[in-house]
Parts: structure tokens; sequence; C-alpha cells
């Protein structure tokens, strides 16, 4: 392998025999020198396009990486190839409508970004939220944060190496799609939250479904410690590596276990407490050193604060409406519309027009199982919002990636983008 | 293709040997590990335990795409990926076949809009379309026994 | 019957069954791994998918066989043969069962120096294809297997000196009739536990098996020196990496579990030999299941560690593997004779 | 300013303060809007970093008015981990002057939020190291957020139309 001919010179400097072309980026130059070191502007070092298509950038994450040997001088991460215009989707959409489109922005939480949206518009058109259905957006939350997380260990353990974890985890996460589907309907893009409530109650086989992920769970957490935690190579192949410090973490904008892997305290959950968060009891699993070990650590921890939130939220369930009775937000029951002219009339407003919310903005952050994600929502008063903007936690935890992965291997790439747990829809949106 | 131009009209042996190499070619089709969003989730779920797409021989997920027969688009393709997708249908070796999974890749899906191409059959010839946003592994298997039918009936000399 | 002939079939018998074993030894791996992950495996092909080799041989001989623009042709294409020959040839020396005929190059005295020659020969092919393709995964992996098989080569020779030292004999044949006092207690394994655990780590990292599977690593460089191979070259790396891992299976099986040995090998007549190749079938697929279970369980080694691990550890601990043992068979202790 | 600052948030010291640099200030939901004058954004964050401990900038983005004059309003969202309240800041922009000064000296999760931006609203960021296109492919026309871009590129194929629609479609060739 050599290095690329150049395909046009640089006029001011000779010597630079790589081009800004050559990186295929959409880059000048100039933009390329202060990107890389300037030994690969001489062919010193070699540039690797990794991705769009590679098997560990979890999706289509691109990384042109300037390497010497194996060693990675710099690192800079490419994104947009999943770019959907979720943004502009949901601006021309009622605000109940745009509740699907939250589903596929991180679709390995839909019930996350379900709630984090349908809460901005709650309180932007300040409506409550009965309290069974508040509880059962927690558990349901919670199974979705367990649920991000086994796709993530899966995933992570598989760029390291370790291929069986992989179907483990997909093996337990059959069991939690079982519950969205029973009670969406749709193993994963469930839009079940609506705007004041839920779409309708869980069925009664919820409990028991949930309690029994509760029972196999821990026995299996067991097996993927057994696995991974103490094994000597797994260790060798994540203590120390990708270590990022405090001050970088929240200057970067960093959020959930990738920030708390360096120790810093903050989770929404505990910060602004939402859907009653703050009636149960759990703690915040924090790391020390920020480093890939760490950040696993923290989110394995994580699966046993979310069997204890579920647990506490199960025993606590009160019963009653899963929906408000503010018949200008929420459709009235089937049943009413028979007899009753004025739902009908409401019916009949909410799908045709939407409701309308005051002119205004918010701004409401959930935790998600990849850290703060956030909705931006303006309004002008009428039935669509003017802008809906996601604070998606992958974009800031990426854009950590540089800093993390200068100094190390081409494999530390692999698990230090793994670690860092980014979903690409929710990066490019 | 190699093998048809050489063998030509020969009646009965390109008969057997097409019935031959369509099996082995229904049998052995061995997906490229290509996931673009919500649906590489399902498909991967397809290909764990539950489902297990390895019955059909398909485990072998070839991360190049000179070692593949199969590309499953699974999810949007955005504006931005859609060369590349080309570029790597293009760097597939001959016989090749696309799946597209979801309702995203087969029409646009919900994304109507800006940044999605409306239909991944605009970029790459599909042979199989799954519907669903996203598709069950089920379905997802519905469509690779169709597309082994498929196979199955495809004349040799038809890959020139 | 004239040499030359009796060579050229025995070849034939035997390239036949390597390809057999290799083709089964891919089924074999993918039906036990598949329990291993709670799957079943492939099993559509044939009865319970006993022919899916054969769709995945045949599938790939029809394949269209791409050559890239930029590579560097004749290279190219003979990497894939680099790769497969001492594969192949490795067989010439190991000693199926009891009995000249089921010896290829009969008793050829300084068959575990042929064994290590070939074995590090089949490296080129990698390191060839990484160069030839112009694909900078590719060379990346190239590069690798070049590092990965001097690191690896020094401890792997150096174990086998051990057994050599013990048996005195570099014959395999002789090795393994030193390991057959009649009971179990004979095989190496016992009497060289040090030895046998350097050999299975320096096995796997010649084979570039997991964890040592840096070479083609899949979730790093995409498909390693493999990237731009694909439809009969492509087959051609794979039958050169599991008939490597039957190879490699069966000098384990020589040198430290006795080889054919086993109850009943001295019997007259053919049951004698038809016992010993048996015996010698067995421990290789229990060497084979023992590889695949690795490949399930481990971790990837990273590039740097795997190194240092070759020279630091292994190294060291091979030669005073050696100069404990020829203490041990100057001093004349029991079992060190 | 109608209604005094909720306490539990950013107090009236911050006002005083930052002087003529805030020119209003909104309060919806419990959530405080600063609108910060655009000639001063960059020292206003500064002193809201280092002075009142806002230390990350959860967001950034802008919104576009487009009837309205001045047309766009970029938005930060800034975080006091150690005080944990939040503050909005807000600055205006005219239709004809689509730049402003860059928050990446202050906060460096401002790069690919700005990038973003830029791609998607074409605001231009003064000063910002590293400003291209992020979402869109490089040989992209136009910002798709702002409001003149549609939302829809392709007409939606019904029985009726559907002949029509079909026969317009691009094919992909073998």
């Amino acid at each position: 392998m050599s290095v690329a001919e150049p395909r046009f010179h640089i006029e001011e400097s000779p010597k630079n025999v790589v081009s800004a072309a050559d990186t295929q980026l959409d880059i000048t130059f100039d933009q390329l020198k202060k990107l890389v070191t300037p030994r690969a502007l001489t062919g010193d070092t070699m540039l690797l396009n990794m991705g769009p298509q590679h098997p560990s950038t979890h999706g289509v994450l691109r990384l042109l990486l300037e390497l010497d040997g194996e060693t990675v001088l710099s690192c800079i991460p490419d994104i947009g190839f999943l770019h959907t215009g979720i943004e502009k989707t949901a601006e021309s959409k009622t605000y109940t409508k745009a509740i699907v489109v939250t589903d596929r922005i991180d679709y390995l939480a839909p019930m996350i970004c379900n709630l984090a949206y349908v809460g901005a518009v709650e309180k932007l058109v300040g409506v409550d939220v009965p309290l069974r259905a508040q509880y059962i957006r927690v558990i349901l939350s919670e199974l979705t944060r367990m649920n991000s997380h086994l796709v993530w260990l899966g995933t992570h353990a598989l760029d390291i190496g370790a291929m069986s974890m992989f179907l483990y985890t997909f093996r337990e996460r059959e069991l939690l799609l079982d519950i969205f589907e029973l009670v969406s309907g749709t193993r994963m893009m469930s839009s079940y939250f609506r705007v004041g409530g839920l779409w309708r109650d869980a069925p009664d086989s919820f409990a028991d479904a949930v309690r029994r992920v509760l029972k196999v769970f821990p026995a299996r957490l067991l097996e993927y410690e057994n696995l991974l935690k103490e094994n000597p190579l797994w260790r060798e192949r994540t203590i120390g590596i990708g270590v990022i410090s405090k001050e970088d973490a929240v200057a970067y904008g960093m959020t959930g276990p990738s920030l708390r892997g360096s120790g810093v305290n903050y989770d929404v959950r505990k910060a602004a407490p939402y859907s009653s968060y703050d009636h149960f009891d759990f703690s915040v699993p924090l790391g020390a050193h920020g480093d890939v070990y760490d950040r696993y650590r923290c989110r394995m921890e994580e699966f046993y604060q979310s069997l204890k939130i579920i647990e506490q939220a199960l025993d606590k369930l009160p019963p009653g409406p899963v929906i408000t009775d503010d018949r200008k937000i929420a459709p009235p029951p089937k049943h009413e519309i028979a007899y009753s002219m004025e739902s009908l009339i409401h019916h009949f407003k909410l799908w045709t027009e939407g409701f309308r919310a005051p002119e205004g903005e918010v701004y409401h952050a959930v935790e998600s199982g990849k850290g703060e994600f956030g909705v931006y929502i303006s309004s002008d008063g009428g039935p669509r919002p003017r802008r809906v903007h996601f604070r998606a936690p992958s974009l800031c935890n990426l854009q950590a990636l540089p800093q993390m992965s200068k100094g190390y291997l081409i494999a530390d790439i692999v698990g230090i983008v793994g670690s860092v747990d980014i979903v690409l829809g929710e990066v490019d949106r | 293709m190699g093998l048809e131009q050489k063998l030509g009209n020969m009646g009965v042996v390109t008969m057997s040997a097409e019935k031959a190499i369509n099996w082995a070619r229904s049998n052995a089709i061995w997906p490229m590990l290509f996931g673009l969003a919500c649906c590489a989730i399902e498909m991967m779920s397809t290909q764990a335990s539950n489902y297990d797409m390895s019955r059909f021989g398909m485990e072998l997920m070839r991360a190049s795409p000179r070692q593949s027969d199969l590309m499953i688009v699974a999810g949007r393709v955005s504006r931005k990926m859609a060369p590349v997708l080309r570029n790597l249908y293009d760097q597939m070796p001959e016989p090749k076949w696309v799946i597209s999974m979801g309702d995203c890749a087969s029409c646009g899906g919900v994304f109507n809009n800006y940044a999605v191409v409306q239909g991944v059959d605009e970029i790459v010839p599909v042979d199989v379309y799954v519907a669903g946003c996203p598709p069950r592994p089920e379905a997802l298997i519905d469509g690779i026994l169709k597309l082994q039918d498929k196979i199955k009936k495809e004349p040799l000399a038809k890959w020139q | 019957m004239a040499p030359i002939l009796e060579f050229t079939l025995k070849s034939v018998v035997l390239i036949l069954i390597a390809l057999t074993g290799f083709a089964y030894t891919t089924l074999l791996e993918r039906k036990f791994i598949g329990r291993l992950q709670a799957r079943v495996g492939p099993n559509r092909a044939g009865p319970q998918g006993l022919l899916q080799p054969v769709a995945d041989g045949l599938k790939l001989i029809v394949k269209e066989s791409i050559t890239p623009a930029q590579a560097d042709k004749l290279i190219y294409f003979l990497a894939p043969a680099l790769a497969v020959v001492p594969a192949l040839i490795v067989f010439a020396v190991i000693p199926f069962g009891k009995g000249p005929w089921l010896n290829l190059a009969g008793d050829i005295n300084i068959g575990v120096l042929y064994v290590l020659a070939v074995l590090s020969v089949g490296v080129y092919g990698s390191v060839l294809a990484g160069w030839a393709s112009n694909n900078k995964y590719a060379s990346l992996g190239g590069l690798r297997a070049t590092a990965q098989m001097i690191s690896y080569e020094l401890a792997l020779g150096l174990s086998i000196v051990a057994v050599v030292l013990m048996s005195s004999n570099a014959s395999l044949n002789g090795i393994v009739d030193y390991q057959q006092p009649g009971n179990i207690l004979g095989w190496l394994i016992f009497r060289q536990p040090v030895a046998a655990v350097i050999f299975v780590i320096t096995a796997l990292a010649e084979l570039a098996r997991a964890p040592f599977d840096l070479v083609e690593a899949e979730q790093e460089l995409t498909a390693g020196f493999l990237t731009e191979y694909g439809g009969m070259k492509f087959a051609l790396f794979y039958m050169s990496e599991y008939v490597k891992m039957i190879a490699m299976s069966a000098l384990f099986a020589t040198f430290f579990l006795g080889g054919w040995s086993g109850p009943g090998v001295n019997e007259p007549g053919v049951v004698g030999p038809v016992l010993s190749v048996v015996y010698f079938a067995i421990k290789v697929f229990l060497c084979l299941l023992g590889i695949v279970w690795v490949r399930a369980t481990l971790p990837r080694f990273r590039y740097d560690k795997l190194m240092s691990f070759g020279w630091k550890a292994l190294l060291p601990i091979s030669l005073a593997n050696i100069v404990v043992t020829a203490l041990l068979i100057v001093l004349g202790v029991p079992g060190y004779k | 300013m109608e209604q005094p600052l909720p306490s539990t948030n950013i107090g009236a010291s911050v006002l005083a303060a930052l002087g003529e640099s805030v020119s209003d200030t909104r309060v919806f939901r419990d959530e405080v809007t600063l609108f910060v004058v655009k000639e001063h954004v960059s020292e206003v964050l500064q002193y809201l970093r280092d002075v009142e401990k806002f230390d990350m900038l959860t967001d950034e983005t802008c919104v576009d008015y487009l009837p309205r004059e001045p047309r766009f309003g970029i938005i930060y969202q800034l975080y006091s981990m150690p005080r944990n309240i939040r503050v909005r800041v807000k600055v205006m922009l005219s239709e004809n002057d689509r730049s402003i000064q860059s928050a990446y000296p202050v906060y460096r999760s401002a790069n690919w939020l700005e990038r973003e931006i830029y791609d998607l609203f074409g605001i231009m960021f003064v000063g910002h190291p590293d400003l291209r296109r992020i979402m869109m492919p490089p040989g992209w026309e136009g910002h798709p957020l702002l409001k003149e871009h549609p939302v829809k590129v392709e007409e939606v194929a019904f029985s009726f139309n559907r002949e029509r629609v079909m026969a317009d479609k691009p094919r992909a060739q073998e």
C-alpha cells in the first residue's frame, strides 16, 4: 500500500502529497490542515477511512483516522449519513402526530424519546398527567433503558471480540420487547405515550410480564458479569482506555453514563425529576477514572438500579385513569362519542386539527439510556409547532471522541466508540 | 458472470447444473453486515438466538462487500448515504440480491422530506420488499424465504 | 508398487480427506458455536444441514471472480495458493495411525523441523494478500499477520523443543512411540504441561483464531487481509484457515495426546491400525471443539498486548521450560528419561 | 419584565451585572430566557460560565420566525451543575445579517451544534474553527430547515394519480 498519488497539488507547499480530496470529506485543504498533524500532509502517516459501512461504527458513523502504524494521531468523525430530517417533519405535523417520529430518533430507546417529547408538550400546554400513567411511564422508561443498555452491551462486547455476548443480550431483549408489544402492539416503535397520559391502559398481564423480567434478569446479569467483569482480556482491553477527565467531559456537554463514568454526578432523574421519579428510591452509579471500563461498570450498575425502580413502581402502581380528562388535549373515550355531541366535536377537532398550544417555548429534558435527551419546542400558538429541536445526548457524547481517542490504537477506537454508546439515528436525526 | 458464458446452451447439462447451482446459491446466502437505522436492530434480532437466521446458512455476515451475496438495506437511506450504498452494491460480485427491509427503505416511509431517499429502488435494484416499520423478524425471514424461491427459479442464462 | 505411484495415491486420498475435513470443520464450528450461543445453526441445506458446506462451496465456485483494478495482479492471484499449499502439506509427516501406510512421507527423522518450516511459510499467503490487495485495511491485516507470526513462531518452536528433548526424537512417529508405554500417563501433556499450554496459545496465534484473530479482526479491519477477496479466492483462504486448524489439532494430538495411541492399537491384523486411526480422529475432533469454544468465549487481544505477551511472557517461559526439562532429564528424575 | 424572576432560578444580580447586554427577559413555565444583544453574546456567555457557574452548554439551536423581523433566534440552553438551574439565552438575528460570534471559545460543546445550525439554517458563526456542513451531503444547496424550504419532496401516490407519479420516479439500473 502506498500513499495515494496527489490528485492536485497545493501551490504554496509543494511538499504536500495528501490533498483534501483524498479524505473524501467535504473539506478544503486549509480546514484539513487544522484537523490532522503536519505529518499527514507529507504522506508520513496514513489516513484511513473507517465507515460509513463498517462493522463496529454502530450504524453509519464515519471516522477519518490518521494513523502512525496502528496508533491514532487524530480522529475526525463525519456524521450525517442517517440525517432524516426528523425536526423538519415534526414541524409539519400536529403535536400528537409528531409522536411517531420521536420513536425513530433513538430507536433503541423509543419510549424515552416519546416521554421527552410528550413531557415537553405537556409542559407547553400545561396539562397534568394522572399518577397511574406517570408510574407506567416510569416502568416502561426503565425497561427501555435496559433495552438500550442490552443492545449496547452486546455490540460493545462484540466490538471487543466477545461474540457470544451479543446473542445472549439479544435473547434477553426479546423479553422486554414482548412487554412493549403487550402494551402497544409493536415491538420497537411503540408510540405508546400520548400528551396527557397513555394511549390506553396497560393490559392485565402487564404486571406479570414485568415481574417475570424482575425475576429473570438478576440471574442473566450475573451471567454477563461472569463472562466479562473479571475477564483479564476484557479488563486489559478496557481499563485505562479512552480516558476523559471530568472537566473535559462537562465542557463537551457529555451526559449520561459516559459522563458519570468520569465521576460527575449528574442524572436528570435526580437533578430535575420528571414523571414522579422523585417517588422512587434509587442511586446513581458513578465511575472514577473516565475510561471504557468505568463507563461499562456504570451501565452495568444501572441495570440493577432500573430493576429497583421498576419493582418500586410496580408495587406502588395506583389504580385510576391513564390519560387526562382534559378533552381539549386528550380524545374522549369511544363510547362517549356515541351519545355526547360535545365529545364528538372534541374528537373531530382533535383528529382533524389537533390542539393549539400557547405561544412560547419550553425545554424539557429526560434521562435516556445515553444521557440527557432534551426537547425544545417553540410554539406560535397554532396546532403545529414552529420548531422542534431534539437535544441528542449521543451527538454531544460523540463530539468528545477525538479527544478520547488520541494516542490509542485502532482496536481501542472501536472499544471507545462502543463505550460512548452512540446511536446514529439520534446523532443525525 | 463467468460460468454461464462458458457453458453456453447445453440443454440438459445446463438444466441440471442450473438446479444444483441455484440450490447452492439459495442455501448459502451470505448477507453483508450492513445496517442503517431502526430496522438494523430488528435484523440483528433476526440473527440472534430467538429467530436465528443461521438456520438458512446465513450467519456468515461478511463485513466486506466482496464476499457477500445479499444486501439487506435495513433502514432509511439518506441522500448522503445513497452514493455510499450504490458504491457498496457495485463492489459486490455477481450474482447479488437486495432486500429492501422496512418502509423507509421501500418507499421513504413516514419521512417524505428533503433528507431521505424515497425508496432505495431509486439507487439499487431490489428483489424483495419487506413491509413494516420495522418489520418483525418473522417478516424478514419470510422475505428471505421468498428470495430463496426467487433464486431457485432463476435461469442461469439470465446471468450474462 | 512404484513409490511414485504410491505417494501420488496417498496424497490424493489425503488431500480429499483434508478437504472433506475442512468442509465439515466449518459446519462443526457453525453448529457448535450455534449451540454455545443458544441457537440452532444451519439445518436447512440437506438433512440436519449436512449439505451446508457443499452449498457454500458450490456457491463460492460459481461466484463472480473480481480482481481490483489497482491490485498487484500476479501476487493477488498467487496469495490464496500460497496460503493453502503449506496448510495441506503439513499433513505429509503426521502419523494418522499405526503402520507405515498411515503416514504419507514415511518416518522422516526431522519431522518436527519440517512442520515448523512449513507452518511459517503459510503466513506469506496472508502477508502477500494484504499487500497485493492495495487496500489499507488489507495491508494493516497483512502487517499484523507478519508481526504476529514473528512473535509466536519462536515460542511455538521452543515448546516443541521440550517435546523433542523428552523423546530425544525429532520424528513425529518417534514422538508418538515414546508416549505409549501402555497407559494414559505416558502422554506428554502430563509431563510437559507448560509446553502444552504454550503450544495451545501459540497455535491459536499461529492460526489467527480468536482471541488472536487480529489479522482479520472484523470489528477493527472489516475483514483484514481478506477485504478484497471474494468468490473462489476467498474460499481458498477460508480453506487454508480450516485445514490449518485441523493440522494444528493433529499436531497437538501427536505431540501431547499420544497421537494415535490408545488401548488395543497393538492388535494384529486390521483391527490395530483401524483403532489407531479412530483414536487419532477423536483426539483431533476434541481439539477442534476446544478451538471453537475459545472463539465463542473470549474477547480479542489487542495488537500491542499480543506482541508483548508473546515476547515478554511466552518466550521466557518456554525457555525456562526447556532449561528445567533438560535439568530434570540430566538429573534422571523418574518420568523424565 | 412583568413578573419577577423565580428565586430558584437565576438571580436579579445577573441582570445588574450584565446591564446593557440583556435587552429583555421572559419567564414562561418557570423557564427563564435572557434576550441578549447580538454583539455581546460572547461576553455574556463568558460571564455566565465563569461567574454564574453555568458550566455546561447543553444545547444550541436556531428558530426561524419567518414572517417576523428579526427573523432568526439562536437559542443557548445553559445548565449549571453546581447550582442545578437552567437558563436560556436567546439572540435575535435579522434576515439580512445571518452571522454571530461563535460560542466555541467559551463552550467546546458548541462545535458540532453550531455546525449543525450552519448546515440547516445557514447562520455563519464568526470564530468557529471548523465551520462546514455536518448533516447534508457536500453538494447540497440551500439550508433545509428554513421555512421557505418545502417539507415534502415527492407527491404521495394514490390509486388515482399512481401512474403519473410512478412515471416520474427514478429507477435504479442493474
